[in-house]
């Protein structure tokens, strides 16, 4: 399936870019972002980002969908 | 009006705080972030804050709401600012207004701690040493290997 | 310049906002009282501040440099009104800079509680009913005859 | 001795007065609050007031001196 994915702070950094469409097989924001790990070497563990699915945040298990926008989000720190 | 806002634009600190007059408040507490000329140890120069613009307005209006319901207030407004900041430029400005001023201090102080866990911006800061880094919401560097 | 004021004019809050300003200052809490509408149910019409001012300046001046003393902060200010103010109006201002937000909330609330219980200043409020009342530090009146 | 006494608050309307110079012949706060209180039918007691001595909060049994201005602060409703 078709996904857009947005990147932020030091994942955009290591990625190369803010944001781009896969086509994958993964069902569930998990899936998918182990596929992106491998393919950016991104360093941060799943245990260390949140996921928001079209604009809010969403479990790792939640089933994803043809068009949807995925975001891992880094830890914060605004303020 | 918003009570979250990410704005590109200066923060008209006044303005804002006019807006929580109300008659039957007798407190205002606000908090500004302001940004430092330092971080753990480091001399910082300038700092860029980076947003999922969507996801940090929904979350910031749900922050301001949880205050709200928690608190006894009157009103609440929080401006987080995006872009490329200098040393004392205004980050981040919380103002509470509300009867009597436990609740207006809690709620304060909840907003700002709430934003600064949970809503979607990042802050990259230049160091001296012409480094930069994302950081964590400790201010400590993202990635190990950055410092 | 004292660090603790009572003023016959109108509090300038952003004047006094801007000189807390320091480079190392990351967070800045003020607070405001503001003359609400009402007070123990009844309606508040305005209301005039005494004060013993020699006692009130140099009482206020020690519990600023408490708060300074206590917590890790940069700048503190405090402005009280004396004479008569209308309701939404600006009665007291405190302001705390630091480098980290929970010394600036944590002073700044110092601050006001502790003038609050010290500081020799009184309120008599103007009700609607044409009565008027010094009141106690609970915001009860003095005498219970009163009312 | 003399004394000037300054009244605030509802110790003033009491008083019908800012301030009176007193001669009197207590030796200290307390009883010349105790001379006052007789005088201009304070009703707030001891337990309630604070006294300050030329202008420095003080005991209600330190000595007094001639030309002291003395104030008894009833409790204070500032901020």
């Amino acid at each position: 399936m078709n996904y857009r994915v947005l990147y932020f702070a030091s994942l955009r950094d290591r990625a190369g870019m803010d944001a781009e469409q896969i086509n994958s097989l993964a069902t569930d924001a998990r899936g998918l972002y182990h596929e992106l790990r491998a393919r950016h070497g991104f360093t941060l563990g799943e245990e260390r980002l949140r996921v928001a699915i079209n604009g809010a945040f969403a479990p790792w298990g939640q089933t994803l969908h043809e068009g949807d926008e995925v975001v891992f989000i880094p830890p914060v720190s605004g303020g | 009006m918003p009570k979250f806002e990410l704005s590109e634009r200066e923060i008209d600190a006044q303005a804002l705080a006019r807006g929580l007059a109300h008659a039957r408040a007798g407190a205002c507490a606000t908090f500004e972030g302001w940004v430092r000329d330092h971080n753990e140890g480091r001399a910082v120069l300038r700092l860029d804050y980076q947003a999922y613009a969507p996801l940090a307005q929904s979350e910031g209006e749900r922050i301001v709401e949880e205050a709200r319901e928690k608190f006894a207030i009157v009103e609440a407004r929080c401006v987080h600012r995006a872009g490329t900041l200098a040393i004392g430029d205004l980050a981040v400005w919380v103002g509470v207004s509300a009867a009597h001023r436990g609740a207006a201090f809690e709620a304060c102080r909840y907003i700002i701690d709430e934003v600064k866990k949970r809503v979607p911006i990042w802050k990259n800061e230049h160091y001296a040493d012409g480094e930069s880094g994302w950081l964590h919401p400790d201010n400590t560097p993202v990635e190990p290997g950055q410092r």
